[in-house]
């Protein structure tokens, strides 16, 4: 029992830390939301290049053959900094999959794929027949599509895009047209129903990470805000009010984040229970994120709910993520499922 | 006790829905919907649908005659209220003039104000804007900075009487980007005591020396600005009330805005409706997601009833000779919170298409109402100092 | 349209309440706890010298022939009060059965009972075979009785009572043994249905005015306090906290009360609506109490979670009531069920 | 990163297990469940449990051997709560003393009070009570008025040395009504400032002088008690911490009781356990109805185990060398609150059932469950004051 991250993974995260606050500012962020794509290749070959992008590839393949645990520290501080580049589709979702692809098609991918992952040349997006639009599908080189509960790799050559905005000006979305083909399974049937319950919960707590982080930053304005914004003559946060919604929304975000932590761990070493704490974590972290968007927009009052402010750049995200991969109740629903599906 | 209309108010409603079902703008009848209000376009699509609205005299329908209204009473207000937004008939663009200034117009203005302000106000002609706060100015209202100096007889200009100069800044003026007036407090009296010595002016916003800066919005559109004076000259006969009453002037303002005439509970019943029908659609769709939002859809709608009846119980007690007082604190904190659970129940019904963007990269419905809803608990005094005033005033507590 | 009460309704009210300060104070109501009985005989012939107990009653009767507005308001009263005397059953759910009450049966019925109700000599409870246990049934003389789907009139000398103590000291559960007979039988089949559901609007509307009434004296109680008790060198009602607790304690219970008003009026109308507004009432009645409960005991502190501070004698009743006759999410999901039934 | 347990601590984990399964008190084996704590009956045979305990060497396993302790770690005694509370043995009715009172024993004790307090406290020989609170001083404790007076060689008595003469009343003192002694501070010097001038005493409940009045609580039973002190003398060598020391001496106390030890998480993951069991009986016999509560159930669950890892994380730091600080309370709001909420919900899902008393005329486990829980948000540091101290120690939001 030592419930606690190594010191290299902390360095890794300050590591990253350093970055953000130099390459993540929000005026870098917003220039990211105005721009074609949502976010910045030369960011992203930054990221490559100090590790991020390949961190769950295998050394093999040119990576850092790292696993979730050591993950999601890092999309945790994703969250925090606001990083605009959809990382959690590639190193949480996609390039486990194509690790664990099973028979000759998986040598393929993996030899066609990974190293350019690491090289931080190719980005992956992952899509759900159940989505209404693909996140990240734009600037992505390969597809992973789910249709009638197979998985199919698609290179982004052979799909046709319809770009969907929405309200995180990061988050592009597009519906993606594509014809299944045998050239492009990946995975069908009963392991392929395997393969994207796993994948499923990677997102859960991938995603989960990245709203701890959100939510994390999201106190911290707040709470900055609060000391420096007077009223009545003096600090709105000495008011007991302020005081109250902020601790309470803390709470929340304190309490979520060993719940996504260990998601990470139980998901790495695959055990039994990895999806309970999977979808234990993503509603936890939902809510913590929904709540301190909540708080914190309340505490700013009307300057938060200006786009020159930038509150909302992380609000906006944690809406987004709040509902992505299943909402608090689905993952609470889901849950309970399989609390009574246990025999007591 | 008795919660049904007269026949004569049946008709009144007979009425204003066939004029609606005529007249609202509507893609069926390809004069609709009309274009956001916050951009320069739509600004002026609603301001002709308001003169629209006032040919017809339904623009104001509870003022007097004389100044473009029908006379109508408390119970036709609500019942064209409620008529309105079952037509899902635009956003009034009047709003601010009509529901925060006119009110106080009527209490306080002298007759000549009357006749100059208010059939322009109710015909779109002129659209106002609020100038309340101020960047230190916010929950704490009484801190005004900005300034009305008293001159007699400006230089050069040839105009009679007593002149003031305005200098400062006021922020968060919902409408302001594209507004013809602007009202709002000065302090008149630097050296008086916070709540004293400050007074309700009436300013154009083309008067030289105003400055707009629009404020865009978290739906990027520019619903409200910042307005600066530097040494803007007003006569004075655009104070409107006394010289120094101003607090008092305001607060009669405030209430109106806080309780019962802006907001209508049709507002909250209608998108409650909207909200039952998005249940029955996504529940087809997916009973067991939909379903795990039942309970939270169900407390929306018995919300916004509860809000519509508390309403009824409130103009009752005031066409029987009451008041409203605090109560009106009640009201906003019960009407915002209502607003948000109703829009992001509806974002939960959505899932994982709530984020989305029309093709229009507009917020669709129900994402532009969670948005507008958000601002709720903060604007009209902010929900923590809703608290304070019924913890205080109604319930006797002391005060810190 | 006029939502108010009138002028003899309003002074009805006075009269109860009158009533109630001198004989219904809490040592009065800690008295009725420890009884045999859990109410008082006296209090209860008091309150039928006054009309209260046969204000439903017809005046052929004896009765005062008002109706459930008449009503509504003397039971918010009687909650707020805190009376200990089982007044819903008789006066919203026994009287109107027995007044329906179709064909031969329904007349012998009427004339054996609603005379000695509106004298005070009769009490009636009311029992659904779903309930664990019937409350009042101990000292009722009129039993009502549902057994598979049908209701019967059952004298007590007819039934055999197993008390089941409750947490709240005057509301005295029995478990109740009987023979449905044809003597018995008031109603069966599909005009059973109609009856049993009228008989639930009326719990859930008279139980919902109770309920009002009791959340309305623990806020005013939780108010008293919080000026009366000074922490840190000031009241502690100048906190913030508290201030913000009770404000929105308050809030709930104002916007649930003419939800109630509102449902006894169509009950009384016969308004098709009927339901949907009992059903509203009830859920926004049975959470105002509940957080009403809740607020009221942390505004108190530890005196509050004493049995020798009045408080809990409203508590209890509070929690019990809220769950009476179906809880707040029972009800909610009647409305949503309603409102889905209604084509738009 | 690791949650696994090693080999030896499994193996100490099936020792407490089988230990546990042969001795708790059961219905099986006739000799439990023991009678409520809060009866004279049921506090001698839960103090006889800590016997049988305590000779086993169970009873503090995380104490040094020589005070009847195994010198278990921390992640013993964590495993160790979970056996206990999966066993469902009997609460512990030497807590006060065992959690509170002897980690500052430990620290500020002299070596002969801990050989003095600390095995008679093991062994349930005597039971403890606290003395924190009084009217006046509640959320407010700094504010204590009761006295302690130094005298020198106490008249007629033939004693050596100082002694104290302690005067005042204390409440709510948990187990008060039947305790041997008396943990608490009383104000030494009169003249200091508010924090200073406290001094920390060991008292016999049955000293000349001290009167005890049992309060019943909301379920009617005696679980805490007013102590009067009239002229109560006291040796000095029943001072903890020196003389001025008390409020310092009594945080370390009080950060026991919000923080981690006295809060083990097994508590609430074994109420959650038996919530999902709850649920399912119900889901059986009606699922509509048990269904509405099913997202309550989820969150109670969900939380019950937020707060077990959160304490393996804290668990972890300590183990690395680190404190826990203002977090206590963070914990402390956490596991109040999941608790109640786990018991409503509980009391949700019995529905009309959940008011009925037991055939003893006493609340059946999970009613006695909510009205206990009921009290988590309001003793050891009302939820306000905890909030304050996450504002201003963790955020480092400005005191008011």
């Amino acid at each position: 029992m030592h419930f606690a991250f190594d010191e290299d993974q902390l360095e890794f995260r300050a590591q990253l830390r350093a970055l953000a606050e130099k390459q993540c500012t929000p005026a870098d962020i917003r220039e990211a939301w105005a721009s074609p794509l949502g976010w910045s290749r030369p960011r992203w070959a930054a990221l490559a290049e100090m590790g991020v992008v390949g961190i769950t590839v295998s050394e093999e393949f040119g990576g850092m053959g790292l696993g979730l645990v050591d993950a999601v520290l890092l999309l945790e501080e994703a969250g925090r900094a606001g990083l605009p580049e959809p990382l959690v589709e590639t190193i949480a979702l996609g390039v486990p999959v194509l690790a664990d692809a099973p028979g000759q098609q998986g040598s393929v991918l993996r030899s066609r794929w990974l190293s350019a992952v690491a090289d931080g040349g190719v980005r992956i997006a992952v899509g759900m027949s159940s989505m209404p639009a693909v996140p990240g599908a734009e600037g992505a080189e390969l597809l992973l599509l789910e249709r009638d509960g197979e998985l199919h790799a698609v290179p982004a050559a052979a799909v046709a895009l319809t770009p969907r905005p929405a309200l995180d000006g990061s988050r592009r979305l597009a519906q993606v047209d594509w014809e299944p083909s045998p050239s492009t399974l990946v995975v069908s049937g009963f392991e392929a129903e395997e393969v994207l319950a796993a994948l499923g919960d990677r997102a859960a707590m991938g995603v989960g990470a990245v709203l701890v982080g959100v939510a994390d930053r999201l106190v911290a304005m707040a709470a900055q805000y609060a000391k420096d914004r007077s009223q009545f003559g003096k600090p709105i946060g000495s008011f007991q009010a302020v005081k109250h919604h902020l601790a309470d929304a803390l709470v929340r975000v304190e309490f979520a984040r060993p719940m996504v932590y260990r998601a990470a761990l139980s998901l790495s070493e695959g055990d039994r229970d990895a999806s309970l704490h999977a979808s234990m974590a993503k509603a936890m972290a939902s809510d913590a994120a929904t709540l301190a968007a909540r708080t914190a927009l309340q505490v700013h009052g009307a300057i938060g709910y200006t786009w020159e402010h930038d509150l909302h750049l992380w609000m906006k995200r944690a809406w987004a993520l709040a509902a992505a991969w299943g909402d608090a109740a689905t993952h609470r629903a889901r849950v309970l499922e399989i609390l009574l599906a246990k025999r007591p | 006790m008795d919660l049904r209309f007269t026949s004569e108010q049946e008709r009144f409603r007979a009425e204003v829905r066939d004029w609606l079902e005529a007249h609202v703008p509507s893609a069926s009848r390809g004069t609709g919907p009309l274009p956001s209000l916050d951009t320069a376009e739509g600004f002026e699509a609603h301001r002709a649908w308001e003169r629209v609205m006032y040919d017809a005299r339904w623009s104001v329908v509870s003022w007097p005659e004389e100044f473009g209204g029908r006379g109508a009473g408390l119970l036709e207000w609500i019942i064209f209220e409620e008529e309105y937004y079952r037509a899902r008939a635009p956003t009034r663009v009047g709003q601010n003039g009509i529901f925060l200034l006119a009110p106080t117009v009527f209490e306080f203005g002298t007759p000549e104000q009357k006749a100059r302000y208010l059939p322009a106000m109710a015909s779109g002609e002129e659209i106002w804007c609020q100038g309340w706060s101020e960047p230190d100015a916010g929950s704490d209202l009484a801190a005004i900075r900005s300034r009305a100096t008293l001159t007699t007889g400006a230089p050069g200009a040839g105009t009679e009487g007593d002149r003031w100069v305005l200098n400062g800044q006021k922020t968060w003026c919902s409408r302001g980007a594209f507004a013809d007036w602007i009202f709002g407090l000065f302090r008149s009296d630097p050296d008086a005591e916070r709540h004293r010595g400050l007074t309700y002016f009436l300013v154009p916003m083309d008067s030289p020396g105003v400055t707009v800066r629009p404020i865009a919005q978290l739906d990027g559109e520019t619903g409200f600005a910042e307005v600066f004076f530097e040494d803007v000259e007003v006569p004075a006969g655009q104070v409107l009330g006394g010289v120094g009453e101003g607090w008092k002037v305001a607060m009669a303002t405030a209430g109106s805005e806080r309780g019962l005439s802006l907001r209508s509970p049709a507002r909250y019943t209608e998108a409650a409706a909207r909200l039952v029908e998005l249940y029955r659609r996504q529940a087809e769709a997916d009973p067991g997601r939909a379903g795990r939002h039942a309970d939270d859809v169900a407390r929306a709608v018995i919300d916004a009833e509860a809000y519509r009846l508390q309403t009824y119980w409130t103009v009752t007690r005031v066409l029987d000779g009451g008041g409203v007082g605090p109560e009106a604190s009640m009201n906003k904190l019960f009407w915002s919170e209502t607003d948000l659970a109703i829009q992001s129940t509806a974002l939960a019904l959505l899932g994982e298409e709530a984020e989305m963007l029309g093709d229009d990269s507009r917020p669709p419905p129900w994402l532009d109402g969670f948005l507008f809803a958000l601002a709720g608990p903060i604007y009209a005094g902010t929900n923590e100092i809703q608290r304070n005033v019924v913890a205080e005033r109604v319930l006797g507590l002391p005060r810190a």
